[in-house]
């Protein structure tokens, strides 16, 4: 069995201080909601739909309270009143106001409004439950992969292309569809609404997408007797919305960093936390795994360099997702096979990271990501960068495996490009099937002494990360090489102070929903 | 219905998207790499009729080669409903059907001479047809009762394969080419069939060729009775055989 | 020699002789494999000017779909003595040189504005180009002590570019475009080009365009100064805009 | 570092089988010459060029002998003692005897007619032990290359051509370059002549050709600051001749074995037996490398099950090769990566294989080849195939590695086929520089028990070939599926039984020289 010896006191005491980094930030952010926060619990309480603008309810009736001060206080239990008072539904309060027929004000009867807004959202909840067990009915009735399992991505902007192109994945062989959506929608301080078929380097993520994916996956999973898991983007300035929408329409996966969105989408910093804890707690709910994004940092940082960066993040996500009420089985942390190929002995060194990420989280769902930076126009060098990724990826049990693409440095994937992609993980999966339980590392040799030093190094800028704070390390720039400061980035002016009475009701129904 | 529509049905590469095209190319252009060399990758790919070529990678081999990699749009389109594959007309069967029929059609055993010929040393085709123990599982024509195989192996001269075939009175020979460089298969094929000619006995056997890059098209342009590529097996030429020998000794 | 002889200088691609214009291809159809599919295949290669393709690998790809490479022997060649490439006439000096001259012709820090523009959130690329690292060893703009470099990062708005351009009263505009799905590219960049002219500042600055699917030929397409695909360095982007200044401010 | 648990007894005891069976086929063989020996013999002793035909030289003077009965005593004293008589060198001798102009006899002094020849032998010997040592010195001044060498065929049919992609090779990173030769020469009872540009899959090996690439590579090689060794094929109806001009040419190698020409050209079993004792005997003094050919039995017979073949024929090889005064470094054994790619764990069966042979082998320079059979048109695939080869190569120490081609299943390569397989190389090489001292295999794990297997099974097969002899062993196709007898095949009527005085200078002189 590959196993290398590590210090089980440096890996507890790294734990610790993610520990003590997350629960600060945590402590911190609690006094705030956001704007999507409050979005998003609109749209569990039933509001959907976009008015004649294409402006989605959800932040027609957001900026309604927004204007009239009454967001502090949460959108629930304002809503839910005037539901009361008016005998309307969530859906059909939204439309009031935005046909200027209603103006909310704070519910008569405050607790009556909020014990209703409790009961719509246990009723969610329990649909979210539903979901959740039909997941466990479908895995149980059409089949489960074996791990590694194969993670693809469809990019086509059409989300009617992207399902042909899922179906034939997923025939190939694919067990998790991966929509990519459009390049601009992070931004977007709103949800696209309905069928999409115009994004540019993929599809825009909006509800019925989700519903018409996951129909395709369910209906193909059947045929080849395979559950396919779906998978979405729960990052950017929408972050609890689709977590939401995620959560309803039964996917499987969100991609979900703590700190993505800071560092590659200059998302403010505060927005980000405040949104990810809301997400995050939806997804634990949902029995969602959550996908980290610590693999980008070695797109703009060295793999060798900053594979200590990596594990930190790691930690770190794990304690966020730990908050809201994560099981170590639904966290994807994610790192990637980024070493240099022209490094001598970087199939070493990676190997040697991958099994620490592995040995410091063996229960995660560990998400490891293929080469991307150094892939170049070379797709036939490119294909056996991909094949050697793919042999760390068995050799050190991986969970969930993305797909390397030979064309990664020139197009999202062509259908071909996927289809080869799957052939190479089948091949060297089958042909190493018992690798992994064969192969012993050289105790004090240079892999086991390279995850060594990289742990020992996780623990110091842990150490010093807990000193300064996670703000401020993110503004020294200690992940990606990025730097971010606490009230730069986009989003900022969606950050709302809580009134002292905010209420909302899925945020402690959810989490007992979970233990 | 009984009138045959044909509908046109073009068809194109596919990329992400119908229609769009989309082709890989790669080759290798005997000048040093530099700009002028990339343009005339490109140049080349819009000569082929590729719309938008991109040359993703050039990579500079030595001694005045550069190895390039493009993308392209490909113009072109096929109609698929105007495409008719020429393969010879019979439907496989199995083992025991193709013995049945041997027997009730022929009265006899079906003899069969093969060999890989002139230089050619690859025994491992024709051994998969005619020995045995066949290849993929799907047993060899010396295992059907109805048919007695003589398999010569490889690297046998034309005039000892005719030679055996008169011999032994052969019904059908079958000869495999595997190596094709230079299109020497062109010439051994050409020279066999020229032999049976000249021995008049060119229409008293079935005449069958075999190897991965054979086609029934090639085969045909040949003088042959049909060509077979990669994966036949011994039931789809033994099925061919029959039903030819039963077509030409048809009343 | 006085007078300038060209000679003609035919290339074709090369496979293992002169000549011989074997190219690589693969695509996928969308069609179920079988024999017409791959017949189709094959004649997409005539159809591009290939002469004996051959479709060495065909597989099914399931919901009708069909991957196929192909070799064939490419009729078409280029005159390579005709291939002028456009490229920004400049020589690239090393930094030292380059600081050097941006003392003498202008007098003063040249100052230069760069930003990846619109949703498009690659950094590494425009980072390569200005940060004080720069890329492979390349030390980048913020190192040159005549160069005031202001990296504006990525996911810029065009208006936002413009408005520091002005400010900062730019003589320099570097973007960089990374994303090209769908020539998302190719609408944004004439974005920012027809702000600067509404602005009434084009004139006024040097522009230019970076990426690794930019061309200078696209870029001068598209109404820029310059553009500069993969491996360009701060060095060659500030050797063009240092010899274009002085282009442009010659008496 | 790679070892595996063997029994060092079991190998001796295979050791031994194959050392008595190879000892009996020599006692048995050494009673008999053949043409094409005596015919190397005169090249060696200066005969060379062709008739106005283009029939060698020494094929018309060794036909003339055969005509006479001379050629049982040895045609070296009979030449020697006619150029001693008519004063006359034994190529003018010979295009008097093709002219017409002379009938030979046996030698009036006999005695001295044997030394003038010694003497002429012994003057050629000192040419290719200058060879030798120019070899030597060459590597000394340009440099020696790392293990596993890279081994790049080429096989355009035209020798400038294939001279242009051998400096490519070379400039890309072959440190071996062969030439394949046409098609049909093996079956050839004599040796072109010449420069030659029309080959079938292969270009003809001439003595010209030899000098015309030695050429070509030492100049490479000087520029690029690495011996490029020159590899033929010293194997079908003229393997002592081409050995003779491969030794006179400075090549480096030679692909030669016991009994590959018998079982895969169907050349009678006696003539092999005879001509490979020869050729290797030159090719050891020369300082060649020979290369087996057991990696053609897994071409037509399973590498899964026939793997302990592969290892018999090994020792038997290894066996003769000592009788021939070859060292451990210069015996090329071969073996091959043909393991089925769909075969769950085959990649493990692989590394156990190759790791067998090296341990049986400490010493020996193995030659490794890459998947040929078990590839398709699918190149992508095939590339992956290619590069799993390559890290068996480097994880078990391998010598001579043979570049797997994408192509392998299409055509003889492109130069960009040749390029991609050695960029696959050199990325495996280096990404896994220090791999095999860092990995070790599980003890009485799944690996070592398959080599323990293979090679228990080889000590059977040896002990029963010892029974039988190696020639019915033959008969009974225990190699590659592959049955042969003892008069049939073609070239017997080259055989001929040696008169009680028959001489030959150079086996004596060459095997000394060695030692
Ligand atoms: C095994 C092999 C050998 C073995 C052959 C052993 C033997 N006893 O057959 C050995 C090692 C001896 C050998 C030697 C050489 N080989 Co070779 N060899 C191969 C290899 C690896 C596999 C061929 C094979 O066995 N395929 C499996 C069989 C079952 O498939 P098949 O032949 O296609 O047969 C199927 C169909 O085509 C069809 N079929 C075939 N024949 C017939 C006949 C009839 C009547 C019918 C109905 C059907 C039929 O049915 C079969 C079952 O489905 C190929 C590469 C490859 N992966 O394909 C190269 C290859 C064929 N060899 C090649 C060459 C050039 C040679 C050599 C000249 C030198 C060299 N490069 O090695 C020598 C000399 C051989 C000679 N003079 O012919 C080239 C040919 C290139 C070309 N297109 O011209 C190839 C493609 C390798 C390469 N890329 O260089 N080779
Ligand atoms: C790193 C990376 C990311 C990082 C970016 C981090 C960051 N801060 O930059 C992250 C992970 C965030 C990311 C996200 C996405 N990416 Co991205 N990414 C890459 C990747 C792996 C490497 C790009 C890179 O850094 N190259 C290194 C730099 C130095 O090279 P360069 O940009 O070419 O720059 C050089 C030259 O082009 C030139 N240059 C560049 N700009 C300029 C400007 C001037 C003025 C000058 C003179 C020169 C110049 O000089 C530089 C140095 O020589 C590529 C794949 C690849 N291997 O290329 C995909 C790739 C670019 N991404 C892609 C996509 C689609 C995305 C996403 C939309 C979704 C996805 N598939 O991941 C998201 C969203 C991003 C968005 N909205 O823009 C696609 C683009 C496809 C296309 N052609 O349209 C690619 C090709 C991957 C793919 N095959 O799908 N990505
Ligand atoms: C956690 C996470 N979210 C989101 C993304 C990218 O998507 P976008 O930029 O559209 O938010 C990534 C990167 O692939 C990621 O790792
Ligand atoms: C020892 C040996 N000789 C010769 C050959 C092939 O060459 P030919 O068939 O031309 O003798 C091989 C196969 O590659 C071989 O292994």
């Amino acid at each position: 069995m590959t196993r290398l010896n590590l210090d089980q006191g440096q890996i507890d005491r790294a734990r610790e201080s993610a520990r003590r980094i997350a629960h600060r930030v945590f402590d911190d952010m609690s006094q705030f909601t956001t704007t999507t926060v409050e979005r998003a619990t609109l749209r569990l309480m039933g509001v959907d739909g976009v008015d004649d603008n294409q402006i989605p309810l959800p932040n027609r009736l957001v900026s309604h309270l927004q204007e009239l001060g009454l967001l502090q206080h949460g959108a629930a239990a304002v809503v839910a009143g005037a539901m009361a008072e008016h005998n309307l539904t969530a859906q059909q309060v939204a439309e009031a106001v935005a046909a200027g027929k209603l103006v909310l004000a704070r519910p008569k009867h405050d607790k009556a409004a909020r014990q209703s807004a409790e009961a719509i959202a246990a009723k969610m909840c329990d649909h979210i439950a539903a979901q959740r067990v039909l997941r466990a009915q479908q895995i149980e009735k059409v089949g489960e992969a074996r791990t590694p399992w194969l993670y693809l991505i469809v990019a086509t902007g059409n989300i009617y292309e992207d399902i042909v192109q899922a179906r034939a994945a997923a025939e190939q062989g694919a067990d998790i569809v991966a929509v990519i959506r459009s390049t601009g929608q992070s931004l977007l301080d709103y949800v696209p609404y309905g069928a999409t078929t115009e994004g540019f380097g993929g599809t825009y993520a909006t509800q019925e997408n989700f519903r018409l994916m996951r129909a395709a996956l369910d209906e193909v999973g059947t045929k080849i007797g395979r559950y396919i898991r779906l998978t979405n983007y729960c990052s950017g300035l929408c972050m609890p919305e689709i977590a939401a929408m995620g959560a309803m329409e039964r996917l499987d996966m969100m991609l979900n960093d703590s700190m993505y969105g800071i560092i590659f989408r200059d998302i403010n910093m505060k927005r980000t936390f405040i949104d990810q804890f809301f997400s995050r707690t939806v997804n634990a709910y949902a029995g969602i795994i959550i996908n980290t994004g610590e693999d980008n940092y070695l797109t703009t940082a060295d793999a060798f360099d900053a594979a200590h960066t990596v594990l930190a993040s790691q930690l770190i996500n794990e304690q966020f997702a730990y908050i809201s009420g994560l099981k170590p089985d639904q966290m994807g942390l994610g790192h990637a096979f980024e070493i240099n190929p022209d490094l001598e002995n970087g199939f070493l060194w990676e190997v040697a990271h991958a099994q620490l990420v592995r040995q410091v989280f063996p229960e995660a769902c560990l998400k490891y990501m293929p080469p991307t930076k150094h892939m170049t126009g070379n797709i036939f060098r490119g294909h056996i960068q991909d094949a050697l990724f793919n042999v760390v990826s068995t050799l050190t049990g991986q969970n969930i495996h993305l797909l390397g693409m030979m064309t990664e440095a020139i197009h999202t994937p062509f259908i071909q490009d996927r289809f080869l992609a799957i052939q190479n993980a089948k091949y060297v999966f089958g042909t190493m099937r018992d690798l992994h339980d064969e192969v012993e590392f050289r105790a004090g040799g240079r892999i086991e002494s390279r995850a060594q030093q990289v742990l020992a190094e996780t623990v110091g800028i842990l150490a010093e990360i807990e000193k300064i704070g996670l703000p401020a390390a993110i503004g020294r720039g200690t992940f990606a090489d990025i730097s971010r400061t606490m009230d730069g980035g986009k989003g900022l002016d969606g950050v709302i102070a809580k009134s002292a009475d905010y209420y909302n009701p899925f945020p402690d129904l959810m989490l007992a929903g979970v233990n | 219905m009984t009138q045959q529509q044909i509908t046109e049905n073009w068809v194109k590469p596919y990329g992400d998207t119908m229609n769009d095209g989309r082709v890989q190319l790669s080759f290798t252009l005997p000048v040093a790499l530099d700009e002028n060399a990339k343009e005339a990758a490109r140049q080349l790919a819009l000569e082929m009729g590729l719309d938008e070529p991109a040359v993703v990678h050039a990579e500079d081999m030595g001694q005045g080669f550069s190895f390039c990699v493009l993308y392209g749009q490909c113009k072109h389109r096929v109609d698929l409903s105007r495409i008719k594959v020429a393969k010879p007309e019979f439907e496989t069967l199995d083992k025991d059907a193709i013995n049945a029929l041997i027997a009730e059609k022929m009265g006899r055993k079906m003899v069969v001479v093969g060999a890989c010929i002139e230089t050619d040393a690859h025994t491992v085709g024709i051994d998969a047809i005619m020995n045995m123990k066949g290849y993929n599982g799907h047993k060899g024509l010396e295992s059907y009762h109805e048919v007695r195989a003589i398999n010569m192996g490889a690297q046998v001269d034309s005039e000892e394969l005719v030679a055996r075939a008169i011999e032994e009175q052969a019904d059908v020979i079958l000869v495999s080419q595997v190596v094709t460089q230079k299109n020497i298969h062109l010439d051994n094929l050409t020279r066999l069939s020229d032999l049976l000619e000249a021995e008049g006995i060119r229409d008293r056997v079935i005449l069958v060729v075999g190897g991965p890059r054979i086609s029934h098209e090639l085969a045909k342009e040949l003088g042959y009775d049909a060509g077979f590529g990669t994966k036949s097996y011994a039931e789809d030429v033994a099925s061919f055989a029959i039903h030819e020998w039963t077509k030409r000794h048809a009343v």
